[in-house]
């Protein structure tokens, strides 16, 4: 019994997967229904997710593992989830008559997501991992419309089976060093062996999976193109739930050298640098604004990786919060985009132009997300950043810090251009003002709330990110 | 013959030719199947270290057969999208699909 | 502030020096919109502050220096006192602001009747006002300094008090820059004092100059810093230019400011610390040669113009000059002494002039002349009185005093000075005699006609005017100073009494000189040479004196007075001297071309320059490579998938590779 | 020996398998015919099914035979006859492209070369490879307890794959209709 | 009331507060009430200037140090407190920073445009600048700091004049830029104080290494003297300056920038020392070559703000020349005169402001003979002239008496240079006030009326400071140097 409760949330999510399955066969498709269960399901879901967050315990003969620091990600999980299932309101970038599939396999990815974070055994992380790829691939292409966006589905997912590809043969490398597939094993074996090309070799290429996940330098080449094609809501999805789930593992994996190997990080350091430089340079350019947010995407993956890198608990603790707070601002930019662009249309950065009369509240919701994403106090993303860099700093990669911070200056000056579309310029022609709903409201206060809560008031949620990160050792 | 390295040596060629082919084949299905090389160079691993290091010897193949599956649906789910893609732009040739870039 | 209303002297010192201070913020904050009532109050405050520095000079006649500080503030180590220091000299010099300014601002009424800005005129006559009395009183060097900054700020606006006139403003702008110039000078004269010997203080730093409490070079170095400031506010050579320039300013502003008392402030800082000064006979010595150089220069600019105030004022800086030399070749009395007459003559001088230029609308005293100056019986009598007292004529008090400089300066080792005081002496008669003649003796006769016509309408209104109320404001204050000019030459022994009384100085032989020409070693050899040199050939000198200032006017009568005379100046027959002094011996030349080219054309474009060019566009540079790496790096996104994918490839294949080497 | 010449055979068919799989990978890397290409791959995946038997393991081989070369082959050869006509003749592929495939991949076969060889592979404490050490209901065991639930989620991932494949590939009933 | 029985009331948190509170109650006013808004930005920036007042008038200079202080633990696992305190140094800037939020407010009473946003955006910029002066946390100085910057973003580029766009961003990007460099010496202090503590005066009491003070004072000289517009690093102030509407470039240049100089001094100079001590040759020499290159560059200039800008330049060299001192009179006179010079500078473009909202025009040529027309605008700017100038018995003065004289004793050279740049700055300032408000009557300025009552209050109320401070020096110097001569005995 007390198994079947630390895996309800999970049941959970299965239950309303099967519920779409079942809502998918219908004749007739009702959207605004779908999108109403979809609402109520995922909200329960989040509130059993928090209700279960302090179980702990073993499952499925020791491949599952359900502590602190799974149980984190399964929240942040489930509330970007929330948030994506609240946002579906405008879900015009996909036909009307798939959206049961459409929340089928929102509800299936973020399943396998849940189950990702909380594995520990490397078959049943391979199977999860590909299981919320498969929905993801499936989610892209689904996007409605203009054709020339399709192309990014089947980037997406060339990209997408590679990296598992390299990923599977690392697993096959770990298992062949280490003689098992247990994580908590491999904790233990693999620091005696890191030495080996093998073992390091098998760690760089299981990261490189999730790698993908977060789109990380150089494995981001899908984000661009997947962000601009995939319909909004989508988007949104991948940016940030997928994300949190892909920081969860790589945070489990970089655990896996024990810190024994300069090489290693060596490598991460170069990444993550690599990363945030390109994201941020890259970013400068465009002018679509989904497209930008991938390239921010890029770089905030190096940011996250600034605290993995580290690989210690005070490091992994900063890359738990960073992501945490990554996915409240990234959301809030991603609402206001999705209620802005309300007819599924992909938006250009100019037509943000006047926001902040069609909306002010969204306008504000918008710019505190940019700039918490852009790392200004006191928004939670700065909070995130300085943590990261206190990791960093304090394991003596001061150098990291002031290049890190070099970027969040380049990057400011294209979150400010975004930003100063939406406050400063004249609209060219007039758009309507849009109807913010009540609901949206509160949900531009509560994001507006959290972002500043988690930035100045970081007390509590930083001492569960590592009381969360000591469970990794 | 039947040692360890001899595998290893095989499976990393059959992973090699499968980036190959990824990395210039232009029909998307010929891509694919040079996918299913990379999860095969993989699989052989498996097999190969479950049979000559691992102490569990149902491992390996439990995981190998698992692979063979997922690689079943990504099959399917990639023929999908492929012919998908078919549909709209009446091409497989993956150099048609480079509208999106920048 | 109970001391203050127990202590009636410092109520009259504090009262006295300040009240010109509230009457300005009045003038400029309630009644600018009231011209009448802004005058009253601050002619007013000036009687006040007149009667009570007479009044302060009167009860302190007899009395010992009284010091009275407290502390302004402290930083560190450094305790900066405020306070008073109330002994003959600043009673003396109190006063004689204290009347100027008072007759000017009475003259003034009339003058300035009319003008747009009478309010403001009289709102920063009271700041000059009060500034000059404070600065006379300050305690230490710094409170000195920083009234002095107060003072020169009140000439730059009374100078550019006719601010649309595009000469004026700039005049104002060069006057106060010129100040700075020297008063930089001054500052880190008094900064490096202040490090050295911790206290600036005047009393003290005399006393302890007088008994080798400072290190010799200190004090060399420092005396000459602060003779900066003496040569940028009393206009020495090299910063003389600002003074002709500032007559741009309305001519009673030129009568107090820029010729009585505020140009004076220099020569009464020399004073104020001389026997300071005198510690260091280096410094003395570049003083004394500056002030003979300016003498000299100045007057013969003075010799080649047709401005009646330019005269006067190359005038006045020559006689600064005069002083200068006279307190530098040791002669502590006759410097304040001329400086005391001078003030009397010089203000009368233009006092007299503001009268016939109020009159005939021009500054050309051949215009004057032809326009019938002389007719202007009451300035043009005490025009004449003070020109014989500038060119040292007895009995005029200009006689007096200007004998007492060439007797300290005959008794200089090197009759050299006195030579050149003696050559000074002469052309100052000859130029101030050549503008008297001009205005009395125009060439042409007067052009009666040509007056009456201008003026025939409104002739008779045009008489009221300067008969009624505005003519007696201004007549009065002349006839006050001519009546000044004539006697105060006979005070010379009761003024040095005065004067010398309390003075720890190493001048003139007195009893009190002794103890500290017994310590002075260096200034005792000046001091012995003047007492020495003074007693046998006193009567030499006097006659010496008195026919410089006759050759002068005899030359002048010959060339300008007499009938037939060319007017033309025996200097027009040397173009290139003429234009030499007419354009001030190029030091204005000198100085524009120095500004524009080092400084506008060099450094100034210089740093523009590399502000936008090097660090803007080193930064804007930064930025636009920023940008073009993005565009660079944007091709590794190209659209085609494979491309991308063997970026992945390449670099995991890298990572690999690496692990296993 | 009897056992040297059977060990003999089993050495040369070692290498056969060695080089039709090589050879299978090839055809199924090369050729511009996407036809030859499934075929070559079809090759291939028979041969590494002879390595598992090498390797111990006749019930993986005969799973690798049913679901790669029944399954998954039969699949593409469907994409490809419902994509594009088989007679268009491609034009040749950019040199450029070829060329940096070949570098990365070349790379990332020495390391893999490298992994192998340079690493000193240490045997697990307890293996010891006897036949008879495990069975095909051994490996059910293991598909009941330790990979239950992967076992669980591979079933949602064959669903997520069929939905998929319908709605993607269009042939939803309800568009259809 | 006494300090004593204020002892327990967090008086700092409540000031900044009452710019918070008023930022919150702006949000939720309807944009259309701009009346109403102005009203209670004027409210409670006032009722910060009383209780900033207040706050001085009970410091106790005598026992000195830091005092109201309060103390909390915010993050427990990295040492973060709340920790807030008045001493010596900041109290000035307190004091200086609600004057200048004070009358920009009240400068800017004519707004019409986006009046909410403005207001909002004022008291959060203000909002930090409290912050960054009340902290005695690296954390939160460093937080602060930021939420001061990037408000200028949006104020300059939205209520801005020439170049907004550009303006603001080249500012906002280098202020920011600036951080980067900010943002890891802290952090390098953190670490190598052990990690458990950004507490400054935790931190004081862990000697850092000579090598990390070095590194540590580098970088935080780097990074603060972009915002104080240390030479090289001086070109976003006329270019940001030119861009800002009047109430921002008033607490730009009168209370941002200093905040560059006081990081150097709050963070740099207490925690490294020995930095400080090595790197005083640099600081002495860039703040001497601002001095004089500010003058010199402002010469050339036509547009009014530009050459404010500039004297801003030449005013912050001479802080930075005063901190390189090292001795007490040094920083007292640095300390001064940011206060001065903060003052000054809001009174000078508060005066520009007013010119040029009613002229539309800030170039120099184009003006000339304001006098005339609007001599009570004109008269506040020439006040502000004289101000920075250097003209005795105005606050600046004292502050660069003291500055000077601790140069001359310190760099003879640099002090001596920094010297002549008075005759400098004379110079440049008499010619922008002879070309802009001397001269002809200007036709197209003839119908121009003047400031009114209700506007002269805000420039009589930073003038009567400059006054008091020129004439009582010892109201603020007593306060400075409570804490500044213990300061300087770790040099």
């Amino acid at each position: 019994m007390t198994d079947f409760m630390l895996f309800l949330p999970e049941l959970f999510f299965i239950l309303g997967a099967l519920l779409f399955f079942i809502f998918s066969l219908r004749k007739s498709p009702n959207p605004a229904g779908f999108h109403r269960w979809a609402v109520v399901l995922s909200a329960v879901g989040l509130l059993i997710t928090v209700a279960s967050s302090h179980q702990e315990g073993m499952l499925f003969f020791n491949c599952y593992r359900v502590d602190l620091f799974s149980q984190i990600f399964k929240v942040l999980l489930a509330l970007g989830t929330v948030w994506v299932m609240f946002s579906s309101s405008e879900l015009k970038g996909i036909d009307s008559r798939q959206h049961a599939e459409y929340y089928f396999l929102i509800f299936v990815c973020t399943l396998a997501m849940m189950m990702l974070v909380s594995s520990v055994e490397l078959l049943t992380i391979y199977v999860s991992m590909e299981l919320s790829s498969y929905s993801l691939y499936l989610l892209v292409p689904m996007r409605r419309g203009e054709d020339r966006y399709f192309e990014s589905g089947v980037k997406y997912f060339m990209i997408g089976v590679t990296s598992s590809g390299f990923m599977i043969f690392g697993i096959s490398l770990l298992f062949g060093v280490g003689h098992t597939t247990y994580v908590p094993q491999l904790i233990k074996a693999l620091p005696a062996v890191i030495h080996q090309p093998a073992a390091i070799v098998g760690l760089v290429l299981t990261l490189a999976g999730f790698f993908f996940k977060l789109a990380l330098f150089p494995f981001h080449i899908w984000a661009p193109d997947v962000y601009q094609g995939a319909s909004n809501q989508v988007t949104t999805y991948i940016a940030t739930v997928s994300k949190m789930a892909a920081a969860a593992m790589i945070i489990r994996f970089a655990g896996l050298s024990g810190g024994a190997s300069p090489g290693l990080v060596k490598l991460l350091i170069v990444l993550s640098i690599a990363s945030m430089t390109f994201g941020n340079l890259v970013a400068l350019i465009q002018k679509d604004l989904k497209r930008l947010l991938a390239y921010s995407s890029i770089a905030h993956a190096g940011y996250i990786l600034i605290g993995i890198l580290t690989l210690n608990s005070q490091g992994f603790a900063s890359a738990i919060y960073y992501a945490a707070a990554y996915l409240v601002m990234n959301y809030s930019v991603f609402m206001v985009i999705m209620k802005v662009a309300d007819d599924g249309h992909n938006l250009q950065i100019k037509e943000l132009a006047g926001l902040y009369k069609r909306s002010p509240l969204l306008a504000m919701t918008f710019m505190l997300g940019l700039f918490g994403l852009a790392g200004i106090p006191p928004t939670a993303g700065f909070t995130g950043k300085f943590l990261v860099f206190a990791a960093a700093v304090h394991k003596g990669y001061l150098f990291l810090a002031i290049i890190g911070m070099v970027n969040a200056t380049i990057s400011l000056y294209y979150y400010l251009i975004v930003f100063k579309a939406a406050y400063l310029l004249k609209p060219v022609k007039e758009y309507p003002a849009i109807a913010v709903d009540m609901w949206t409201r509160v949900m531009s206060i509560v994001l507006v709330v959290m972002t500043i809560y988690l930035g100045l008031f970081p007390d509590q949620v930083v001492s569960l990110t590592e009381a969360a990160a000591r469970t990794l050792f | 013959m039947n040692s360890l390295s001899t595998y290893l040596i095989i499976s990393a060629l059959l992973f090699s030719l499968g980036l190959l082919g990824i990395l210039q084949r232009r029909n998307l299905i010929g891509m694919l199947i040079s996918v299913e090389l990379l999860l095969n160079a993989a699989n052989l691993n498996f097999m190969a270290y479950n049979r000559f290091l691992v102490s569990d010897p149902v491992t390996g193949q439990v995981i190998t057969l698992f692979v063979m599956g997922l690689a079943a649906a990504e099959a399917a789910i990639g023929l999908s999208i492929i012919l998908a893609l078919y549909r709209k732009m009446h091409s497989i040739n993956i150099e048609a699909a480079q509208k999106m870039k920048g | 502030m109970g001391a203050l209303f127990r202590d009636p002297v410092l109520l009259a010192t504090v009262l006295g020096t300040n009240i010109p201070f509230f009457s300005m913020a009045v003038i400029l904050i309630f009644t600018r919109s009231n011209p009448r009532l802004s005058s009253r109050i601050s002619v007013g405050s000036i009687v006040v502050s007149a009667v009570s520095a007479i009044s302060l000079l009167v009860k302190l006649f007899s009395a010992p220096a009284l010091q009275y500080q407290t502390l302004w503030f402290c930083s560190g180590k450094l305790n900066i006192a405020f306070g008073y220091y109330l002994d003959p000299l600043s009673l003396l010099m109190l006063t004689i602001v204290g009347i100027v300014a008072c007759l000017v601002q009475i003259y003034s009424l009339g003058y300035m009747a009319g003008d747009p800005g009478y309010s403001r005129y009289y709102a920063f006559q009271s700041l000059f006002a009060w500034a000059m009395m404070n600065m006379v009183i300050a305690g230490s060097m710094l409170q000195l300094f920083i009234f002095w900054e107060m003072v020169g700020l009140a000439s730059y606006f009374l100078i550019g008090f006719y601010y649309e006139k595009w000469s004026a403003s700039q005049a104002g702008k060069k006057a106060f820059v010129m100040n700075r110039v020297g008063d930089v000078g001054f500052f880190l004269g008094l900064i490096l004092l202040l490090i050295g010997f911790g206290n600036l203080g005047i009393p003290e730093l005399n006393h302890a100059a007088v008994t080798h409490g400072l290190p010799k070079g200190l004090v060399t170095l420092s005396a000459l810093l602060i003779f900066c400031g003496v040569i940028g506010k009393s206009a020495q050579f090299p910063l003389l230019t600002w003074l002709p320039d500032a007559m741009e300013g309305p001519t009673p502003v030129s009568a107090l400011l820029h010729s009585a008392t505020m140009v004076a402030a220099g020569v009464y800082m020399f004073s104020r610390i001389f026997p300071f000064f005198s510690a260091s006979p280096e410094a003395m010595q570049v003083a004394l040669a500056i002030g003979t150089v300016t003498m000299l220069l100045s007057s013969t600019m003075a010799m080649v113009t047709y401005d009646l105030k330019q005269v006067w004022a190359y005038s006045t800086v020559s006689q600064l000059g005069y002083m200068v030399m006279a307190l530098s070749a040791g002669g502590y009395f006759a410097g304040v002494f001329h400086l005391t007459t001078h003030a009397g003559f010089k203000a009368l001088l233009f006092l007299c002039s503001g009268i016939f230029i109020h009159e005939f609308h021009t500054n050309d005293m051949r215009i004057i002349g032809k326009k019938g100056g002389r007719r202007l019986k009451i300035p043009m009598v005490c025009m004449t009185i003070g020109a014989l007292a500038l060119s040292g004529v007895p009995p005029f008090s200009g006689f007096f005093s200007k004998e007492a400089i060439l007797t300290v300066l005959a008794a200089q080792p090197s009759k050299i000075w006195y030579a050149a005081g003696l050559f000074g002496a002469v052309l100052t008669a000859y130029y101030s005699f050549r503008l008297i003649f001009h205005i009395l003796f125009p060439k042409d006769g007067i052009e009666e006609q040509h007056h009456h016509a201008e003026h025939g309408p409104d002739a008779h209104e045009h008489e009221e005017e300067h008969h009624g109320f505005a003519f007696r404001a201004m007549a009065i204050p002349v006839m006050f100073l001519a009546g000044v000019s004539v006697v105060l030459g006979f005070t010379e022994h009761g003024l040095e009494h005065f004067l010398m009384r309390l003075v720890p100085r190493a001048g003139e032989v007195s009893a009190h000189a002794r103890s500290a020409a017994a310590v002075h070693g260096a200034v005792n050899a000046t001091a012995a040479a003047a007492a020495h040199a003074q007693e046998p050939s006193g009567s030499l000198l006097m006659v010496l004196g008195i026919s410089a200032g006759l050759l002068g006017i005899t030359l002048a009568w010959f060339e300008y007075g007499r009938k037939g005379a060319s007017r033309k100046g025996f200097l027009s027959h040397f173009p290139a001297v003429w234009k030499l002094f007419d354009l001030r011996w190029f030091l204005d030349i000198l100085y524009r071309k120095g500004l524009d080219t080092f400084v506008y054309a060099g450094l100034t474009s210089l740093f523009v320059k590399n502000d936008r060019r090097i660090i803007d566009g080193g930064i804007d540079g930064i930025c636009v490579f920023t940008e073009g790496s993005g565009r660079v790096f944007s091709f590794l996104q190209s659209g085609m998938l494979q491309f991308n994918l063997v970026l992945m490839v390449l670099v995991a294949g890298a990572a690999v590779l690496y692990f296993v080497i | 020996m009897d056992t040297s010449g059977l060990n003999f055979i089993l050495q040369a068919a070692f290498w056969v398998t060695v080089a039709l799989t090589i050879a299978g990978a090839s055809i199924a890397v090369f050729p511009r015919n996407i036809l030859y290409n499934v075929l070559g791959l079809a090759l291939a995946l028979t041969g590494i099914a002879g390595f598992y038997l090498y390797l111990g393991s006749l019930f993986v081989a005969m799973m690798q035979l049913l679901i790669y070369v029944g399954a998954i082959c039969i699949a593409i050869v469907f994409a490809i006859m419902l994509s594009r006509p088989l007679h268009i003749e491609v034009p040749p592929r950019p040199a450029r492209k070829v060329w940096m495939g070949i570098l990365a991949s070349v790379v990332f076969f020495i390391g893999a070369v490298g992994v192998a060889l340079k690493t000193k592979w240490q045997v697990a404490a307890g293996h010891v490879y006897e036949a008879s050490k495990w069975s095909v209901q051994s490996i059910g065991d293991a598909l009941l307890t330790r990979y239950e639930l992967v076992f669980e989620v591979i079933s949602l991932v064959l669903l997520v794959a069929i939905i998929g494949a319908v709605i993607t590939a269009g042939f939803s009933r309800r568009l259809s209709s | 009331m006494t300090a004593m029985n204020m002892a327990g009331f967090p008086i700092l948190t409540t000031i900044l507060m009452t710019t918070i509170i008023g930022l919150l109650v702006i949000i939720f006013i309807p944009p259309e009430k701009t009346k109403l808004i102005k009203q209670v930005s004027l409210v409670s920036a006032s009722l910060g200037l009383a209780l900033c007042l207040w706050l001085y008038h009970a410091y106790d200079f005598h026992k000195g140090g830091l005092q109201f202080v309060e103390r909390v633990l915010w993050v427990k696992s990295l040492g973060i407190y709340w920790f807030n305190g008045v001493d010596g140094i900041n109290l000035p800037m307190m004091l200086l920073t609600s004057v200048v939020l004070f009358t920009g407010v009240w400068t800017m009473w004519e707004l019409e445009h986006r009046v909410k946003e403005f207001y909002a955006l004022i008291f959060l910029l203000v909002a930090g600048v409290y912050g960054v002066f009340m902290s005695m946390d690296l954390f939160w100085i460093f937080v602060w700091y930021d939420v001061s910057l990037f408000p200028m973003y949006p104020l300059i580029a939205i209520w801005g004049g020439t170049r907004k766009e550009y303006g603001a961003m080249k500012l906002t990007l280098y202020l920011l830029a600036g951080s980067a460099f900010i943002l890891p010496a802290i952090l390098f202090l953190w670490a190598k104080g052990g990690g458990h503590t950004f507490d400054l005066f935790m931190l004081q009491k862990i000697g850092f290494s000579v090598f990390d003070q070095k590194v540590a004072f580098l970088m935080l000289y780097l990074g603060f003297g972009i915002l104080a517009a240390v030479w090289p690093f001086h070109t976003w102030s006329p270019v940001g300056h030119v861009a800002a509407p009047t109430a921002v470039s008033m607490i730009h240049a009168g209370v941002l920038m200093k905040l560059g100089a006081y990081g150097v001094l709050r963070i740099g100079m207490t925690l490294c020392p020995q930095g400080a001590v090595y790197w005083s040759h640099l600081m002495a020499l860039l703040g001497t070559i601002g001095i004089i290159y500010g003058a010199l560059a402002g010469l050339a200039q036509t547009d009014l703000k530009y050459v404010i800008g500039y004297s801003s330049v030449s005013h912050m060299g001479i802080v930075g020349l005063g901190l390189a001192t090292l001795s007490v009179n040094g920083i007292n006179g640095a300390v001064f005169q940011m206060f001065a010079h903060g003052i000054m500078t809001a009174l000078f473009f508060s005066a520009v402001g007013f010119i040029y909202d009613r002229t539309h025009t800030k170039v120099i040529p184009e003006l000339g003979g304001l006098s005339k027309t609007m001599p009570i605008a004109s008269s506040f700017f020439i006040f502000a002239a004289l101000a920075g100038i250097g003209v005795p018995l105005m606050a600046s003065f004292w502050a660069e008496f003291l500055v000077l004289t601790a140069a001359v004793k310190v760099f003879p050279v640099a002090g001596i240079l920094a010297t002549s740049g008075m005759i400098l700055s004379a110079l440049f300032m008499l010619r922008v006030v002879q070309r802009t408000f001397y001269g002809e009557k200007n036709p197209k300025w003839e119908h121009i009326p003047d400031v009114s009552m209700f506007l002269t209050v805000p420039r009589v109320v930073l003038m009567s400071c400059i006054l008091f401070f020129g004439l009582f020096p010892k109201v603020m110097l007593d306060v400075i140097q409570s804490t500044v001569i213990p300061f300087v005995t770790r040099f």
